[in-house]
């Protein structure tokens, strides 16, 4: 395998970034986000020098890793601080880097007010350093430095505006979720370790062949429980939601493009196990398809549209995860609709981010209306988005999005049928609540408060912006023409059978078209053929307020864990205070107790001390008496 | 520098002798003379570990001295691997000690002068107790240590500072009790098997029964679960802590505590090999418990000293359960573990020290939005946490991973229940820091002032170990694995090997 | 009559009779001492106790013990005791109730317990032993042989017990010193406290107690003229020890005999 | 006669003196109860000299006797001394031990 110098470059740079805008305070204010956003851009620079070099080499010698230093050495547990980039890593590191880039140069404009925008840029570069790392180790341990590393950078950005006490729940909340999960992935280097005896990629795969199922299985499981924490996928879903508190370059880098897809991510670069453990494997699928429908579900119901995006990339997580659960065919496709998404999903985010630096930061759709022709660039990008994510050829997520629900209709049986049909219908609902957030905000009569004054963004913040919506409209089509990224992601994955087609392509295609199309007449019917109210009714069916409140999630956690949680702490620190402190001064009592007691004895009547020796001699002269 | 070890125990007496004769005016010249010999001592500690021959499993810088030939007792020194690490460890927090708490003598029962003394003598048992092979000079030295400690938290603690001395002081003196019993069985035992000793290598080839070793196991046991503090023999830890100086509290939980789980290895795991090995499944639940109820506690406490008194508790659960575990990774990740708490622990009672000598109150309820108005401390707060919840790039993930890891090789279903104890983690740390850090500045934290340049250079030495220890943890493990390697062996365990290698 | 006594108590069967005649003698006057309520009388019986110890003593062929115990305890040490009796006279500690709550049962069950066992254990310890008997080291009579042990193997502590004896001697003498703490009033300032005090009542000096016809005593009040007892009638001492009667048992008429009997 | 009868009678007075000591409130009185158990001693004394057949006991009952004289002699005087101060005999009043 190659061997490189530079691959730290990539981390080491957007850290210095960071290392420096913190360190140095207020007196970098002035050029930290040129700093910033010249380390994002570099790290990409030396991403697309390492592209070149990966593209010069045979499939084979495409790999390249650096050993960094000896990590953690104890007996037979030797993690190295090692790096590996390879055809998976790559796509990630340019998304990361690339996607990064732009947003570090749409921030210098959206941020431009905010006293702490140097602060805000040093957080990015943390976030951007490790985000790299967690693609880049090479082992599940250097993974899982990353891992934290982005939740840690996920926390900081989305309390960035921690002095509001919502925003410093919500990043809380986040923190606390994903740490959930980030307990799965330590349980999975546990068992890893106590199995197979490695926990780097390499040995693993190495040894997944003849290992037995059950401890694949248990692996598999809880990276997939690791996946669902990072991903926002069902049952750690929640969190998502409410990280929508931070900046919306933020939403648009972590919760849309890079830091949530980690997911799929690990369930990609865990082919080898997945492969071997079909029980897991099934379980990432129903977890893709509960998410899938789950958070379009949640779409249609969200007047906030940052929460609408949300929800949607929650959907669209769970089409990747149910991709990257079916095996070696769907893995590519997954990796695919990741990219794609990564292009039109952070293109929306940032086109909610202009319409929301043109409206006074505010937020819920029902007061936006007829922004087209104010807003006529972010208009444009963001509509180019919207065909995207709905799947209409030629844009990017006709590609993706097709190829995962084909896969899945040809998965075979029951389970092919099943899946297909809820790919289908979550494309169908996309396209409902997708539609639902063009016309509430672009397109109607104009709903905004008097102090209102829309405008467009300027250059910095439409240029990201419009090469974002270039990605959303062209990387579809470069990727999938001639199989390009399955081709170069195939010499990871293993080889596998033709599965039976179900249904032709074409035919897929027909019916998700059609499924869209009745999602967007759908939508215009409801909203654009009627007045929309400024003020979300209240007189809506059971099913809207139950999606309003994203499907009771918070409900069910607070009453679930967090109330018994707390009873369970309170309880606890009464115990500590009254059982077992209690027992430690009960015996302080019971020493002053006797000796009150005792105390009573010295009466000071020479009398009673009298009779005190004499029950004394008594008692001496029992024992003599038993003695001898 | 001479790699003496008598030498470097001498170092603090000197100090704290020439303290003593300074005039009681001269405060400012007594802290310095503490500050200098802490440094010098450290600086002399740092020579030695490099001096230190890393795979050699034997006690290097070995000293004796006949101490009272009647009994047979000597004053007996060397270190492994282990004692070096905690060695270092204590002398490197010292004089971060002293510079941070650099007016805590202040209003103090007693004069300034008799805090450092106080403190100089502290740093010279810490040496010893880690240094001592002589069985009766570590109990001599573990029970001294008392004495330093209980007048600096009677005589210059806050709130209820006598009854917390009193408390720590007797919970002691009771394990230690315990502990000179069993003591004294050994020198008996001893003396039928070819004459009466106290030294630690002649004792550790006693044969016993298994009932003796039990017994006498459990009287060192229960005297370092006192001290460690393991569930349920921990609530004099947070009356202590709470009523402390913040630096107390480091040297306390940070030092003196860890002579308990040193003891646990040098002394229950190497004397009583057989005792350990029954004893482990009950000691290996304390330890979980402890994890998890430490942690349900810390979320539940309302004052920040408290609170951390009690993520020490959990934490050394973790240390408690690593060395139980007898693996080479629960052993080495334990003693790692030791090294980091120590850290860890010291960053998050002084920078909450000095916040709440800032704020006048150490309730959390207290604070709030400390972020805008001093961002440095509030930075320095947010990373101690980090690095008591474990994050990966801090010092303590290392160490804690390790004991999971090595724990669950062995018993897998303890480490399950202990690694929730890392999202308990995640809350009794973000709790505090949303209510002290983040949110509006709540009124009366307004005109908090930030650390000034001594606290930010007491401070930054704790920080940058945490962080570089994270990264690059290989040189304190390279002297670790030896010695936890040999305690293995010689306990006769070796490493599980992956179990489904072969389908 | 010594002589007799030693013939009667050194032959076998007279001394049995001794014992079982003096030893009931003595346990009874023992309990008596314990149970009568007058301190006076404990002591008398308490006498009759040591005098038959110390013919126990003489039958035991302790002859110099036993005239020592006449001559020290019955005769020194036991006037000693009726002597400070006169002196502090009759108080209400002579009552036998008790004061102390639960002290009595537990002193019985101590008592009982404690001389229960003492007698069962040296029952145990002498059970088949017969005495030597005394006749060889009396060889040279009893008071010489010992002189002879006193003066050897005891001179020591017989010097200590000397010099002790002669401390408890002074230790007694400096006990009982009273040494005044004010000048004693001379008869001018009495007069001046009489005649200038507060009141002229007593100017005349205090009455003396009621002595009548029928009977002569210093521990009845005199009756005032309105016929009430003057208080002041009767020396403070006897007053403080509560030893006063009251004059109206002397009215005409009403002649109370028991104060004859009491006498 | 069994020499053994003194010893009985012997642990039988001295057994009267410690109650006596225990229940009588008056100071002279319980003065009295201790010289009878000293003489229950005493008696044991002589009855074991007679056992032994040597003097050595005789002698301790004479020493035995001389210390009883001080004691009483230096005990009468404290007696007489508190009786001047607090006019009474009584024990129980003297309980300055304990206030």
């Amino acid at each position: 395998m190659t061997t490189s110098n530079s691959l730290v470059y990539l981390i080491a740079l957007p850290l210095l970034g960071a290392t420096i805008l913190l360190l140095a305070g207020r007196r970098a204010d002035k050029w930290g986000h040129l700093l910033g956003t010249l380390m994002s851009a570099s790290s990409f620079g030396v991403g697309l020098y390492q592209l070149s070099q990966m593209l010069s080499r045979s499939n084979e010698a495409r790999p390249v890793t650096q050993k960094l230093f000896e990590w953690i050495s104890v007996g037979t547990f030797n993690v190295d601080a090692g790096l590996l980039l390879d055809q998976l890593s790559i796509c990630f590191v340019l998304l990361i880097t690339g996607v990064g880039t732009l947003i570090h140069i749409y921030s210098i404009s959206y941020m431009s007010h905010d006293h702490d925008r140097r602060r805000f840029f040093a957080y990015l570069n943390l976030f951007i350093a490790a985000m790299l790392l967690l693609v880049l180790g090479n082992s599940y341990l250097n993974l899982y430095v990353g891992w934290e590393g982005v939740g840690l950078a996920s926390y900081l950005l989305i309390g960035f505006w921690n002095q509001k006490p919502a925003y410093a729940t919500a990043s809380k909340k986040a923190f606390v979720m994903n740490r959930i999960g980030d307990m799965g992935l330590s349980f999975a280097i546990m068992i890893a370790f106590a199995t197979i005896g490695t926990v780097s990629f390499e040995g693993i795969k190495e040894h997944a062949h003849h290992t037995s199922t059950g401890a694949l299985t248990a692996i598999g499981i809880m990276l997939l429980v690791a996946a669902t924490g990072k991903s926002a996928q069902f049952p750690l879903q929640a969190w998502l939601g409410d990280a929508m508190a931070g900046p919306t370059p933020v939403s648009a880098l972590i919760h849309a493009a890079t830091m949530v897809t980690a997911g799929v991510y690990l369930i990609t670069r865990s082919n080898f196990i997945f492969d071997a453990a079909p029980t897991a494997q099934l379980l990432v699928v129903i977890v893709g398809a509960i998410t899938l429908l789950f958070g379009a579900l949640i779409g249609t119901a969200k007047d906030d549209i940052k929460k609408a995006l949300a929800a949607s990339t929650m959907s669209q997580i769970g089409y990747m995860i149910l991709g990257a659960g079916l095996g070696p065919v769907g893995y590519a496709f997954a990796i695919m609709h990741l990219l794609t998404h990564g292009f039109f999903k952070a293109g929306m985010f940032l086109g909610a981010g202009s319409v929301m630096h043109g409206m006074n930061d505010e937020v819920n759709m029902r007061k936006y209306g007829a922004l087209r022709k104010f807003m006529p660039i972010t208009f444009v990008t963001f509509g180019l988005g919207y065909l995207a994510i709905l799947g209409v050829p030629p844009f990017a997520g006709f590609y993706s999005k097709d190829m995962i629900i084909e896969t899945a209709f040809n998965s075979g049986g029951t389970k092919g049928i099943i899946l297909g049909v809820v790919t289908l219908l979550g494309a169908g609902i996309t396209a409902f609540y997708m539609t639902r957030v063009m016309i509430l905000t672009f397109t109607g009569k104009s709903r905004w408060d008097a102090e209102a004054h829309p405008h467009e963004s300027p250059i910095l913040m439409w240029l990201p912006m419009a090469i974002l919506a270039v990605g959303s409209v062209s990387s579809g089509f470069l990727l999938s023409r001639g199989d390009a990224l399955v081709n170069w992601l195939a010499p990871l994955f293993e080889h596998h059978g033709e599965h039976e087609e179900l249904l032709a392509p074409i035919v897929v295609s027909g019916l998700a078209l059609a499924m869209v199309a009745i999602g967007v007449a759908v939508a215009f019917l409801k909203y654009s053929r009627q007045e929309v109210a400024a003020v979300a009714p209240e007189n809506v069916s059971v099913f809207t307020k139950i999606a309003r409140q994203d499907l009771m999630q918070d409900s069910f956690n607070e009453a679930v864990f967090m109330r018994p949680g707390q009873l369970l702490t309170s309880a606890l620190v009464k115990t500590d205070e009254h059982v077992i402190d209690g027992a430690v001064r009960g015996v302080a009592q019971l020493a002053l107790g006797s000796g009150s007691v005792l105390r009573g004895v010295q009466s000071g009547f020479v009398r009673s001390y009298a009779a005190l020796i004499l029950i004394g001699a008594a008692l001496l002269i029992a024992a003599i008496w038993v003695v001898i | 520098m001479l790699n003496s070890l008598t030498l470097l125990m001498a170092l603090p007496i000197i100090g704290s002798i020439v303290v003593a004769l300074l005039p009681k005016t001269k405060e400012t010249l007594a802290k310095q003379v503490a500050l200098i010999t802490t440094l010098i001592v450290a600086g002399a500690t740092i020579a030695m570990a490099v001096n230190f021959q890393r795979d050699n499993v034997d006690l290097q810088f070995v000293e004796k001295y006949s101490w009272i030939p009647t009994f047979g007792i000597n004053f007996a020194v060397g270190i492994d691997g282990l004692a070096l690490v905690l060695i270092l460890m204590s002398t490197v927090l010292a004089p971060i000690v002293v510079l941070a708490g650099w007016n805590e003598a202040h209003g103090g029962r007693w004069s300034v002068k008799v805090f450092y003394i106080l403190i100089l003598v502290l740093e010279t048992m810490m040496i010893g107790v880690f240094a001592a092979t002589d069985v009766f000079l570590f109990y001599v030295i573990f029970e001294a240590m008392l004495i330093p400690v209980y007048f600096l938290i009677g005589g210059y603690g806050t709130g209820q500072r006598s009854a917390a001395a009193v408390k720590f002081l007797i919970y002691s003196l009771f394990g230690g009790l315990l502990m000179l019993a069993s003591i004294i069985g050994l020198y008996v035992m001893s003396g039928a098997q070819g004459g009466h000793t106290f030294d630690l290598q002649a004792l550790s080839q006693l044969e016993m029964s298994s009932t003796t070793q039990n017994f006498l196991f459990l009287g060192f046991f229960i005297a370092f679960a006192i001290k460690a503090p393991l569930w349920p023999l921990h609530t004099w830890l947070p009356d202590a802590a709470d009523s402390a100086t913040p630096g107390t509290s480091v040297l306390l939980l940070g030092v003196l505590d860890k002579v308990g789980t040193f003891g646990m290895i040098r002394y229950c795991l190497t004397l009583f090999p057989d005792a350990s090995k029954t004893f482990t499944p009950m000691i290996l639940v304390l330890s979980v418990i402890s994890i998890v109820y430490g942690a349900f506690l810390a979320i539940g406490q309302r004052d920040l000293k408290r609170l951390i008194a009690f993520t020490s508790i959990s934490h050394f659960g973790f240390i408690t359960m690593g060395i139980f575990a007898m693996t080479s990774q629960g052993q080495s990740g334990a003693t790692l573990y030791m090294f980091n708490h120590g850290f860890s622990t010291a960053a998050l009672f002084l920078v909450g020290g000095w916040m709440i000598s800032r704020r006048g109150s150490s309730t959390i309820a207290d604070f709030g939005g400390l972020q805008r108005v001093t961002p440095v401390m509030a930075w320095s707060f947010f990373l101690a946490g980090m690095s008591s919840l474990a994050l990966p790039g801090m010092s303590s993930f290392v160490s804690e991973f390790l004991v999971l890891v090595g724990t669950f090789t062995r018993y897998p279903v303890h480490a399950v229940i202990a690694t929730f104890g890392i999202v308990l983690a995640a809350l009794y740390i973000l709790i505090p820091v949303q209510k002290a850090l983040h949110g509006p500045t709540t009124a009366g934290n307004e005109n908090l002032s930030d650390l000034n340049l001594r606290e930010k250079i007491a401070i930054a030495p704790v920080i940058a170990i945490i962080i570089a220890l994270g990264f690059y943890p290989s040189p304190l493990l390279k002297v670790i694995n030896p010695a936890s390697a040999h305690v293995i062996a010689q306990m006769g365990f070796t490493d599980p090997a992956p179990t489904n290698g072969d389908k | 009559m010594v002589d007799l006594a030693i013939s009667v108590g050194t032959t076998q069967n007279p001394e049995a009779i001794l014992f079982w005649v003096l030893a009931p003698l003595t346990v009874a006057a023992a309990l008596g001492m314990l149970l009568v309520k007058k301190a006076v009388h404990s002591a008398i019986l308490m006498a009759s106790v040591m005098i038959n110890l110390a013919i126990f003593y003489i039958a035991q062929d302790a002859l110099f013990l036993g005239i020592v115990q006449i001559v020290v305890y019955t005769g020194a040490v036991m006037m000693l005791f009726l002597f400070i009796l006169m002196l502090v006279g009759v108080d209400s500690s002579d009552s036998l109730t008790e004061t102390i709550t639960g002290l009595r049962p537990i002193a019985i069950v101590a008592s009982v317990g404690f001389g229960g066992l003492l007698i069962s254990l040296i029952g145990r310890a002498t059970l088949g032993r017969s005495a030597v008997g005394l006749s060889e080291a009396n060889m040279n009579g009893n008071v010489k042989g010992l002189a002879s042990l006193l003066f050897s193997t005891y001179v020591w502590p017989f010097e200590v017990v000397s010099a002790l004896l002669i401390t408890a001697a002074l230790g007694a003498m400096v006990l009982a010193h009273h040494q005044r703490i004010q000048t004693r009033p001379t008869q001018r300032e009495m007069s001046t406290a009489r005649f200038r005090g507060e009141s002229l009542a007593n100017a005349a000096g205090l009455p003396g107690p009621g002595v009548y016809a029928r009977h002569n005593a210093v521990d009845v009040p005199a009756l005032l003229p309105d016929g009430t007892p003057a208080a002041n009638s009767i020396n403070a001492t006897l007053k403080a020890r509560g030893d006063m009667l009251t004059s109206g048992s002397f009215e005409l008429g009403k002649v109370d005999t028991s104060a004859e009997e009491e006498k | 006669m069994d020499a053994a009868n003194y010893l009985y009678l012997s642990a039988l007075l001295f057994t009267i003196g410690a109650v006596g000591v225990v229940v009588r409130r008056n100071a002279i009185v319980v003065f009295m109860c201790i010289e009878l158990m000293l003489n229950a001693a005493n008696l044991a004394f002589v009855t074991f000299s007679r056992i032994n057949g040597d003097l050595n006991g005789q002698v301790v009952a004479f020493f035995t006797m001389v210390v009883a004289a001080c004691e009483v002699v230096v005990g009468l005087a404290i007696i007489v001394t508190i009786y001047r101060s607090r006019r009474s005999a009584s024990v129980d009043d003297a309980s300055l031990l304990k206030r």
